[in-house]
Order: C-alpha cells, then structure tokens, then sequence
C-alpha cells in the first residue's frame, strides 16, 4: 500500500500526535537533568519542579507588595489591552476594507497608501507613537493597532473585490442603493471572513503587545517576562511563554467556534 | 410598454470586437431566448441590457427612453450561479428587494412592514415550490431550488424586464424540466420581457417566443479578435410542440443550423437571417 | 510640550528599573510622592519605564518633565538633543555595580583582541573605554559587539561571548558562572558614573515647587530604607529579584541618603574633571551631535556656576540648591 | 449614478491614489516645522532637510572610523541575513509542509504539534537560541527560521490538502508510487503557492530580524536603528524606516514577478 | 479477461446508506453506462472500483482476484474536472504517465527514452486531436480539449478498465458530440472495459452496450438516508439508433423511467429490472 493511503485511524491518530509534545517534553527533561548535574543552580533549563514552583509563587499565592495574583493580573492587564486593540482594528478594517474594497473611488484613494503602509516595520515607530499617545496603555493599544489594522484592511478590502460581481448586480437589481448593499450585502459577508483574517494576525498582536509591554508597563505578561529574563528565571520565563501559548491558542479557537455559531452559512458558502 | 430597441451597437474591448452591428427591437411581452456558441458575446449583451456596461457605439433605447446607465430594478436579473445572497435564509433572500425599496436607511423592515413583506414572500416561495424551506440557507439548497429562488428573488421586486444568463445550465435535465415549466407561468402572470442566455437549443425553442442566435461570421481564428458576432435570428410561436424531437435531431450540427426551418409540421415558425454579413443561407 | 511651559500644575517624572531608582516606585507606590505633591498644590505622575533608553528619549521628546538617567546620558540625549537639562538630585554613584568581565581570564590586559559584548554607547562603554586606558590600550584594540543589556546574561553562557561589560543585576546573573571574572569594575573610576535625577531646566525655574517636592520625596524615602527592611524588600521585588540580591546591589553603590553628602559630592572637583572625561568619550563617539566641533560644544555648569566648554550653549547643569535646600530642612 | 459604480479613469486614478501620500508628507513637515520653531535642536521631527544630510552622510560618505558606507553595509549585512533565513525557512516548510500534507501519518504526528509551536512567540525563546547557536548570525537567522517557518509549514500542507483529490487519484491511476507523486504533482504545484504564503511571512520576518539585530549585533538596519535611538536621531530612524518599507515593497515586488514568469501556468489554473 | 463481480456489495458512510445490495457482474469490453439522479451514490460506486474506497459488505472481484485497495495503474479514470495537471504542458500530461512507469526515482525521462515517450504521447495526442496544442497549459485549453488531454493522458498507461466520472458533463452540447466519436474510437481501438457515469440519457443510450440506472426505491426524505440506492439494470445492444429521440420524450420523467421499453422499433433493447426490491415495474 502507498504510504499516501495509509490512514491512522483515531485511536492511532491521537497516539501519533501526543508523540512529538512527548518527545519534547522527554528531550527538556533530560537536557535539564544534565545542566543541572553539571551546575545545580543553573537557571537556563530548570527543572519542572522548579517551574511547578515558580508558577504556583506567581499563580496561586498573592504578592505581598501589592496583594495581587501576579500571573492573573499579568493575564487581565494583557489581555484587556489585546481585546481592545483587536477590537479596534477589526472595527478600523471592516470600515475601511469595505469602503476600499466596495468603492472604486475610495480603493483608488486609500488602496496604493494603505498597501504601503502596511510594510512599514511598526516597531519603529514605537518612539513617535509613545510621545503621541503618551505612555498609558493608549499606545500601547495604539502599536497593536498600527500593526495588525492596515493588513487586516488589506485583507478585507480583497475578500470585498473577491464576492462575486453578480451580488452586487443582483443587489442594485433589487433596487438597493450602494449604502444598504454595503450595510445588508457586503458587511454580513466579511464578518465571518475578518474572523478568518484576524486569526491570522493574533500573532503579531501578541508580538507587538509584548514589545509595547516591554517599554513600559508595571503589568502584563510580556512586562513580567522582560523584567525576569535580566536575572534568566528561565523558571519563571518558560510558564509564562506556555501560558501565551495556550491563551493565543484558545483564542484561535474561540474564534473558529464564532465563525461556526454564528455564521452557520458560512461553512456552506466557503465550500461552493 | 417596455419595448427594447438595439440600434446599431457595437461592443468593443479595446482592439476586440465582441458584438458588431446588432440591430434589434424586442416587443413588450416577448421572451426571448439568446443561444450562440462560448464566448461570442451573449453575457455581453446581457450586461448592456442590465446597464453594467456601455456600448462602445449606437444606443440601447428601453419605451423610447435611453437606457440606465445601471442596474436598476426596473431588470431584473437571474445568473447561472451566484444570483442568491448566501449570508441570508431562503425567506430572507426573497424578503430583500422589498426590505430595499421601503427601508432607505437599515435595509431592514420591522413590526407590520415586516410581517407584510414576510407574507408575500412566504406565497412567493410556495409559488416557486420552495415552501418548508424558508429557514434553510441556500448552501444547503439543490442548484435547481437555488435556482427557484433566485427567480423568486427577482419576480418579487417585479422588474418590467428580466434577464436570465443561462439560469438552468448547471441543473440536471429532469430538475430543468420542471423549472422550465415554473418560468413559463411566471412569464404568463407577470407582464415581463424576458431575456434569456442558453446553451441548450431544446431549451430555448420550448421557451422563448423568439430565438435569436449569435454567431461570428469569419471563422478563422486570427479573424475572431477583430470582427465581433453579428446576428441570426430566429423566431418562434409554436414553442413548446415545436422543440423536442426535431431540436435533438439537429443537436451535433448545432448552433449553424439553427435557423433552419424546424422540420415539425404543426409548428409555425417565422425564418429570417438578420445578419446581413457572413451568415449562411437557410438550409 | 513641556519645555516652555510656565507655570503649571501637573508633571511627569519617568523612572527606570535600576537599583538606584527603585526608591521612585517605593514612593510612587506608598504614597510618599502624594504627600509631596500635596504640599506644594501639584499633582506628580511617576511613570515606570522597563526601557531606559526609552525613559530619555520620551523626556527629550518633551513627554516627561523629569527623568532618572545617568550622567553620561544627561549629556549625550537631552542635552545633546537641545534640551536645557538640570541634575535636580545627585542619587548615587556606582562603586562596583558596573563591571567588566572576562570568561577564564583574570587580568583586564587579557581583554586585548577579544570581542566585548555591551550596550554601546552606554555607561559600560565609557567604563571599558577607561579601563582599556587604564592598561595603556584603545577601543581599536578590542571589538565592540552592541548586545541589549536583557539578553546578557543568557548571552554570556554562549561559547563565543568571552568578554563583557555591563551593570548590576546582570553582573550578578554572570558571575553565577565559575568561569566568570571580574576584571575591572567602578571601583576603579569612582564618583565617575553618577545615576541622576534630572529636570527640564525651564520647568523647573517656572516651577520651583516641583524641584523641592522631588527632594522631598527622595530624601523621605531614603528615611524609610534606612528604617528597617520592609521599604528595600517591596523595591528588590519591584526590581525581580529578592532582598539579598537587592542588597547585594545596594553594596556596590554608593548611595547619598543624606543630602550633605549628596552636596559635598557634587560640588566637589571630581565632578569637574569627570564631566570632562565624559564630554571627551562622547565627543570621540560623536554623539554631541553632527556640528560638535570639540568636547566642549556642550556647554557643562557646576555649582559654583563654572562651566566647562561653551558658555552660550550651556545645555546641562549641575544644581545643589533643591539638595541644599534638603540639608537646610528649609522645604 | 451609484457610488459604487463610479469608477475613476486612469489619470484620476494616479491623482487620487497620489493625494494620501502627499497629505501625510505635509502633515509631517507641518509638525516638523512646529516642533523645530519650538526647539531648534529637536530630535523627534527632523526637517527633510536634516534627514537629507543624515542619508547623504550615512550612504554617499564613507565612515571614518570603519571606511565603510554604513547605510549600504547594514543594507547587505540585513538583507543576507533575511534572505538566508527566508531560503531555509521555504526550503523546511516545502520538505515537511508536503510530508504533512500529503501523508495522513505526517500529519497525524506532526500537525498538532507544527499547530501549537506556530503559537509560541519567538521572541521568548531567544536566550535558550543564544545558548545554542551563539550569537552570531547563526541566532538570527534561527529566529527568523523559527518565527517564519511554522507557519509556513502549516501554510503549505493546508494547500497540498487543498489539492484536488482527483489529481492524486489519477497519478497513482497512472502508476506513481507516494515518491513520484510528490515529486512531480505535489512539489511544482506547491512552489507558486509558496510564494504567496512567503509574501505574507515578509512582515514577520523583517521584525524578527530587527529584534534580533537589536540584541546583538555590529551592523544591520535593525541594529542601527536601535544604535542611534539611543540618542533619539531620528532623521537617522526615519529615513532608514523608509528605506526598509522600499526593500520590503520591491522584495513583495520580486515574488510576484517570479511567480508570474517561472509559473506561466498559475494564473490560469488559480483562476479556474 | 477481466470481468468485474459486484457480489452484494454495500457502502455505507455511518448510519448513512449509500448503495446497497449490488449485485453485478460487469463483463469484459464493455462499456456499462451508469446513471441516476444526484447523490444516489454513482460516484461512490466509481470510487469503490478504482479502489479508494472499500465496501462496507461484500466484495468486489476483477477477473476472479479481490480488488486492489488503492487505485493503480490498470483502471484508469477521467473526472468531470481536475483530471489533468495544471501544472504540466499538454504534452508532459501525458508523458507523465510513462515516465512514472520507467523512471522510478526522479518521475522523469531523459534521453532516448524521453524521446521515445514524447514521440508516443504526440502520437496520441494527434489521435485525440491536440495536436499543435502540445506546448500549452490545460488552463488555456477549453474544456472540451481538456477531456480529451484527461483521455489521452489515462489511455497512454493500458489501462484494461477506464472509469468515467461525467466526464462530459461541463461541456457544450456540440462539443460532446465531437467526443463521442473519441471515446468511441477509444474503446473500439483499446481492449478496454470502460464504466462511465452521466446525468445525460442520451449519452448514455448512445455511448454504452449496457445502461445501469441507480435509484431510491423508498422516496420520504426520512427514509433516504437510511436505504441506499439499489440497482435497476438496463443493456442497450443497438446504441446510437436507439437513443437520441425516444429518450428526449422520456426526459421529464427521468429516471424512473429508464427501465421501460424504449419505443423506436429498429432498437433492440434488452430491458432487464435487477433491482428485487421497490422498484416499479415498467410503464
Ligand atoms: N471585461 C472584458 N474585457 C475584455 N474582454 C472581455 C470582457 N468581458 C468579456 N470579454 C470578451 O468578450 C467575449 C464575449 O464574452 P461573453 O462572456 O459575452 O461570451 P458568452 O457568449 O457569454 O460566452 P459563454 O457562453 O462562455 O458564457 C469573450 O471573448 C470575452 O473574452
Ligand atoms: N466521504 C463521505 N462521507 C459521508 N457521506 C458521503 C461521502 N461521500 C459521499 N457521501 C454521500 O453519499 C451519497 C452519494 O454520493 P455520490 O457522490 O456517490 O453521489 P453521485 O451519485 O455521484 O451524485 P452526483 O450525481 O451529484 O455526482 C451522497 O448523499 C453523499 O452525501
Ligand atoms: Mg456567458
Ligand atoms: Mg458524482
């Protein structure tokens, strides 16, 4: 038989997949065990009961400076600051796109800039972006916006030329002026198409929040990480970039369920 | 009414010439039905008809009117695919012209406007065979019923003149049978035009009132940019005796034979070659 | 911006992460800096900046009244950039918290020829600078390697990294490792490198309410280190580290917790002489800006009101009045 | 007439298109102004002329210290670092990106795992790359490998699944062994599709490149830009900023070219 | 040679039943059109053949010998689409083939053995008529073309049963009728068993020495997905006669209908119903 035609099946498939996380997880284990046999304070590969530690400090027990639960609060500040910014772009790119997109005139405009712009490096600007918007989080919302609004602009702007001319014959055969093809049409189209578009940037929204929070900040996951990584608590390092992970994870599939739910004739349309 | 004079457009793209010297009058309640080979212009014409594209010379005269320079809904409209919105239910699909015409801002009607809308789209549907299905999403609708709604679709913001692209060239023969006699009804009901784009002979014989067939006189390929398809025209008042048997008969030789004399006795059909140039003579 | 404002009401201190800082945090944090504030009718923001560079830049660019740096910062950013800057406090200096390190060597002359890992243009660059021509070399005798001072320490345990310099905590971080050895270190130039709290010079003659309130917090919160541990373990937690690691840090500075101190040092002659040697460091680097003709196109003033370099481009100044001020217990 | 169905000829098409860029050009020149009115010396908003005199200082005269023409030497040292990284980075997801694609063992095993690792920053995992790679060159490109790859590997075996099924049915109708299939149908029909998903990793990879330059580095456009932030020289950061977004604009160029004249053949096929 | 046993074979895909009870004994050279109406599982039946995918119950023999599992190069296979490499010339479509065969490790000839393989493949592609598009991509061929580069391409390997999946199904009724005559020629010049599956009656009357319809006996929605399609049998001996207009008169009521006598009196049909259970009897 073809290796081509050879179909785990389930039982097999979830076996084959825990094998690499295993392999992983083996291969720290053991680099970790040597460093620390060589150097028992060695802090570039901790251990995982150093880790269990490091994570139950930060998690479990509050800080007694401030009474906080460090991990939390890192979590609740990111995360309220990546929301927002995610939450602003999509709006700024569903706007825009559709007008880009919808309206020759405008995609004339603001298409050539737009397309441009965003290949700008948004990090250098950051200097520029702080004494604009000061230091709060408004920058910081800001950055992730800049970074992540003009390609999800783009994005939309394309998936709009992309629906089928006919439509938008159809619609103005029905006698819809350009206003309601866009607001009954266009709009509920590229809502589940931006889901699409915005899983694709939630990393660089998470690289640029990290790089935000790592300027200046007296919370958030990326501000801890920095903070640490002076003194390589790599115990404490290597959680957190788990936990980034995990959350980045959940969100895309968050994500994925919405465009399920609620847009149950997306799957159908997609497939014709 | 709404009679549709071509006079003497031309289409060109740039150096190549889609539709040359069509001249044309389409009576008030005709319907017409638009075969010629790929390619040789027939979306072409549809589109200059609905208004999405300008001849490149002569003018397209609707009721002694010039015609809009776009879609409006006074044409309706029905393509092969991609006529129906996928975001909204059967119902809803249906439901939209009139949420158009009546909510200028929202696009949306509540309350009693609504409900009026609702119903006569709820009777439009069951017109159409589509009843039970109202809350599907045409993604899970057959082509053919996808197809219904589209003309359910259109017939509801009742447009003087519909334009068909080859609404049934992706349905089984056995489903195009049944649609064929659905258009037929609503051609009757209604006092529509209709103009109609197919690939299929039998199809347009047992439809249109009038066959009208395009074709490109020079058949050499480096001659094709340049001349576009002029016009041979057939029309046809004994419709749906008249197709069938003998239609399928000529189908390998399709689409010169077209304007033939169709070989049925009891069908009464009304031969002329409107094409000055290039076409051949009956027979 | 800030620069030409006259009188006004509410203003921005930017600090950094840094062992002579942290008692900025303290103060922001338990209330210190509101008392202050409130003695005078001012409102104070101190802003917390995780990167240094950044911290000068947003007080040059005009978003920050006021800023923690060091000496040799004050002169190559704001000053160097046309912001007419004023060392409101004298903090401390570092006698040991910069250091130069070698991998398996122990004498500075073995740095010859290597490649040093630093933040250019930085502190520990002048501290290599001074080490190299305390042994009789030059930079042209070593390579420099610009590394971002977060990434050091993981930096140092590569192969390839032989040599750096860089500041405490990181110093620390590298020393964990047998094979590290510190070569050369603050103690050797000492009062050279001074961590600073600096203010615009036109804010601060518009507002000298805002100066003595900055001393007063500073001093206050220096009562309070010395009251017991309680104040330098919040800060070493603010810092990531704990209270032996921050007094491990602490050791290595000299810190003026009594304004006299503070004052005597700074209107000392070492102050003088150093400013110098600085202004001719960065005037090889050309960092006084492109139409810098010689070290002194900065013009430097010291209490007494001497001043180095060029006296109609007088940028940056030393102050002992609002200290003074402290001493006096006249706030 | 319908907005929608406005549509700008050619000539206000270029004006239209031109206005944005000139807009942003004098705003930023009215600022510039404002702020060098306030303080002659300000460093945040150089004047076009400053930033003239930086360019020509930095690219036209050699440098005394080094001889070199700094603004071409960190170009070079920039762009063969990333287009190293961008070489290994294709050549790794067309290798597993085809094996996971096309093999349901592969993907089994590797597609959960290829799926969480695309998640992790990049930036976090930099000092455990330092301690094994160095610091050289070698880091970088690591990073930019790592932060590009994943996602390119993903990229790729969700378009080899996209192939249609029919075509792997008729070449082993033809006889061909898993080999042979994915030699000659898989692999050529990957490599224009590549292209496309390199062009949308561009932007991660120049930022990975500039964090990683930030950190340690002696020359390269990151690595000059963090330099002279330290003393806010923006007329320096501004034109260097543009400068990237030119690379970045004519290498997104060159990919679509290279598609378009070494794969005649995927227009055509894309459209259908 | 290599007769094709279907001995009651089911497919299921979970509670779902697709085919069920087939019963069929496919005899060598013959050309057996397979039609029914959409989703009764036609190409599920040409899937299990070419060995992609195994029955749920039962077996399926080729010549006295269980099936291969996977498909290989003795079935050859046309889809209605995606037959060909978009990636490849014309000409190295049906090379491709060869070279699979003979070049093991890198899938490509060269020297004279390339050369003795092009010369073959435009061989072929003269004999299907492409010739002078060698040099071409598919995407540039009409569709039309592009079956008969599908053919060339399968054909080129010897197959000893080539399987059709509407592979005319996207083109023009005159283009069709071109290809006919090819596939004809095809399976008149190769020892070939060819099954072929259309939704066009005619086709099949036309094309096949035995037409097998598929249908649902049981027709409550509820109940289709729990019964498959059986199979309702009918061998058509003098073909290109019999179809064409007598067939036309049964469309609208296909396909229930195929079972019953055709009427033209110079065909000799053998009309058989294999199906045991619900099916109706003719007329
Ligand atoms: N926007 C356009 N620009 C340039 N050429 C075009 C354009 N639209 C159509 N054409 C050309 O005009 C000719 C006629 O196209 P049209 O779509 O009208 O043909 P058709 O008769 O509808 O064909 P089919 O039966 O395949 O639908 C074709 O050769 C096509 O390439
Ligand atoms: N992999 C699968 N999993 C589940 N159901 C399937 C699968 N493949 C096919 N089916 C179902 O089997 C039934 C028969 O499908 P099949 O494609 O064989 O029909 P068909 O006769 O070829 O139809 P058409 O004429 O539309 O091509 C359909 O109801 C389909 O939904
Ligand atoms: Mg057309
Ligand atoms: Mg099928």
């Amino acid at each position: 038989m073809r290796l081509l035609n050879l179909k785990p099946d389930r039982t097999w498939s979830i076996a084959l997949a825990a094998l690499p996380f295993a392999a992983l997880l083996a291969a720290y284990m053991m680099g970790s065990a040597m460093r620390l046999a060589e150097n028992p304070n060695d802090k570039l590969l901790p251990s995982l009961t150093a880790m269990g530690e490091a994570v139950k400090h930060y998690a479990l027990e509050p800080d007694p400076r401030s009474g906080l639960y460090l991990m939390w609060n890192d979590t609740l500040s990111s995360m309220s600051l990546l929301l927002t910014a995610l939450a602003i772009s999509t709006f700024i790119a569903l706007v825009f796109g559709i007008l880009i997109g919808l309206l020759p005139i405008m995609g004339a405009t603001f298409g050539p800039v737009v397309g441009v712009a965003s290949m700008v490096p948004p990090l250098a600007l950051l200097p520029i972006l702080f004494i604009i918007m000061g230091l709060g989080d408004a920058a910081k919302i800001a950055l992730i916006v800049i970074g992540t609004a003009l390609k999800l602009i783009r994005d939309v702007a394309l998936r709009v030329e992309d629906l089928p001319r006919e439509q938008l014959i159809k619609a103005q055969t029905l006698g819809a002026s350009t206003w309601q093809i866009g607001l009954r049409v266009v709009l509920p189209q590229m809502l589940p198409r931006l889901i699409d578009s915005v899983r694709l940037e939630l990393g660089p929204a998470w690289l640029f929040l990290i790089a935000a929070e790592a300027i200046a900040s007296d919370s958030g996951l990326g501000y801890r990480i920095f903070l640490v990584r002076r003194y390589l608590a790599m115990d404490v390092i290597i959680p957190y970039v788990i936990w980034i992970t995990l959350l980045a994870f959940l969100m895309d599939l968050a994500l994925r369920l919405l465009q399920r739910k609620a847009f149950p004739w997306f799957a159908g349309a997609r497939a014709a | 009414m709404t009679a549709i004079v071509f006079d003497n457009v031309w289409k060109e793209y740039g150096d190549h010439v889609v539709l040359e010297r069509i001249d044309l009058t389409i009576a008030p309640r005709s319907f017409v039905a638009l075969v010629g080979p790929s390619g040789c212009g027939k979306t072409t014409f549809l589109r200059m008809l609905l208004g999405e594209e300008k001849p490149t010379r002569g003018k397209i005269l609707v009721g002694g009117n010039p015609l809009k320079t776009e879609p409006d809904a006074d044409r309706g409209v029905v393509f092969q695919r991609y006529s129906v919105f996928p975001h909204l239910t059967v119902l809803a699909n249906v439901m939209i012209g009139r949420e158009f015409e009546r909510a200028c801002l929202l696009g949306k009607l509540f309350g009693e406007a609504r409900r009026a809308a609702e119903a006569e789209a709820r009777h439009l549907l069951e017109a159409v065979g589509l009843k039970g299905h109202e809350d599907k999403y045409p993604a899970s609708l057959s082509g053919g019923m996808q197809q219904r709604l589209a003309l359910a679709q259109a017939i509801n913001r009742k447009p003087r003149i519909l334009l068909l692209d080859e609404p049934f060239g992706a349905l089984d023969p056995g489903i195009r049978a049944d649609i064929h006699v659905l258009i037929r009804r609503i051609w009757n009901e209604n006092s529509l035009t209709i103009v109609m784009v197919t690939h299929d002979l039998s199809e347009a014989f047992r439809l249109g009132t009038r066959v009208i067939a395009f074709e490109r006189p020079r058949n050499r390929p480096e001659e094709l940019e340049r001349y576009g398809a002029t016009l041979g025209e057939v029309s046809a008042k004994a419709i749906v005796a008249a197709s069938g048997a003998s239609i399928t008969q000529d189908f390998d030789v399709w689409p010169r034979k077209v304007a033939e004399p169709l070989p049925s006795a009891d069908t009464q059909l009304d031969l002329k070659l409107a094409s000055a140039n290039g076409a051949k003579p009956p027979g | 911006p800030a620069a030409n404002a006259a009188e006004k009401k509410d203003f921005k201190v930017a600090w950094s992460i840094y062992v002579g800082w942290m008692p900025w945090g303290y103060a922001a944090d338990t209330g210190i800096v509101k008392k202050w504030a409130d003695k005078y009718g001012i409102n104070i923001e101190v802003k917390q900046f995780n990167d240094y560079v950044e911290s000068i830049n947003q007080y040059t660019a005009g978003a920050f009244d006021a800023v923690t740096l060091t000496n040799m910062d004050a002169v190559s950013i704001p000053a160097a950039g046309g912001v007419d800057t004023t060392v409101v406090i004298t903090g401390s200096t570092s006698e040991g918290n910069d250091s130069i390190i070698l991998k398996g060597k122990d004498k500075l002359e073995d740095i010859k020829g290597q490649t040093v890992n630093l933040v250019e243009f930085s502190v520990s660059h002048y501290l290599l600078a001074r080490g190299l021509e305390s042994i009789g070399l030059s930079e042209k005798d070593v390579k420099v390697v610009n590394t971002s001072d977060a990434d050091l320490a993981s930096a140092y345990k590569t192969p390839d990294v032989t040599a750096v310099v860089t500041w405490k905590p990181i110093v620390s971080s590298i020393l964990e490792n047998p094979d590290a050895k510190l070569v050369y270190d603050t103690t050797k130039i000492p009062g050279e490198v001074m961590d600073l709290l600096v203010a615009n010079t036109e804010v601060l003659k518009d507002n000298p309410n805002f100066g003595k309130a900055l001393v007063g917090i500073w001093y206050d919160t220096m009562k309070v280190m010395s009251d017991g541990n309680a104040a330098k373990e919040a800060m070493a937690k603010a810092a990531g580290t704990d209270l032996k690691g921050y007094e491990e840090m602490l050791a290595t500075t000299q810190l003026f917790s009594d304004p006299k101190a503070a004052v005597a040092f700074v209107t000392s002659d070492g102050v003088k002489t150093t400013s110098e040697k600085v202004s001719t460091f960065l005037f090889d680097k050309a960092l006084l800006g492109k139409d810098a003709k010689s070290p002194g196109a900065i013009g430097i003033e010291f209490p007494d009101k001497s001043v180095f370099g060029e006296k109609d481009n007088i940028k940056f100044r030393f102050d002992a009045t609002y200290m003074q001020a402290a001493a006096d217990g006249k706030l």
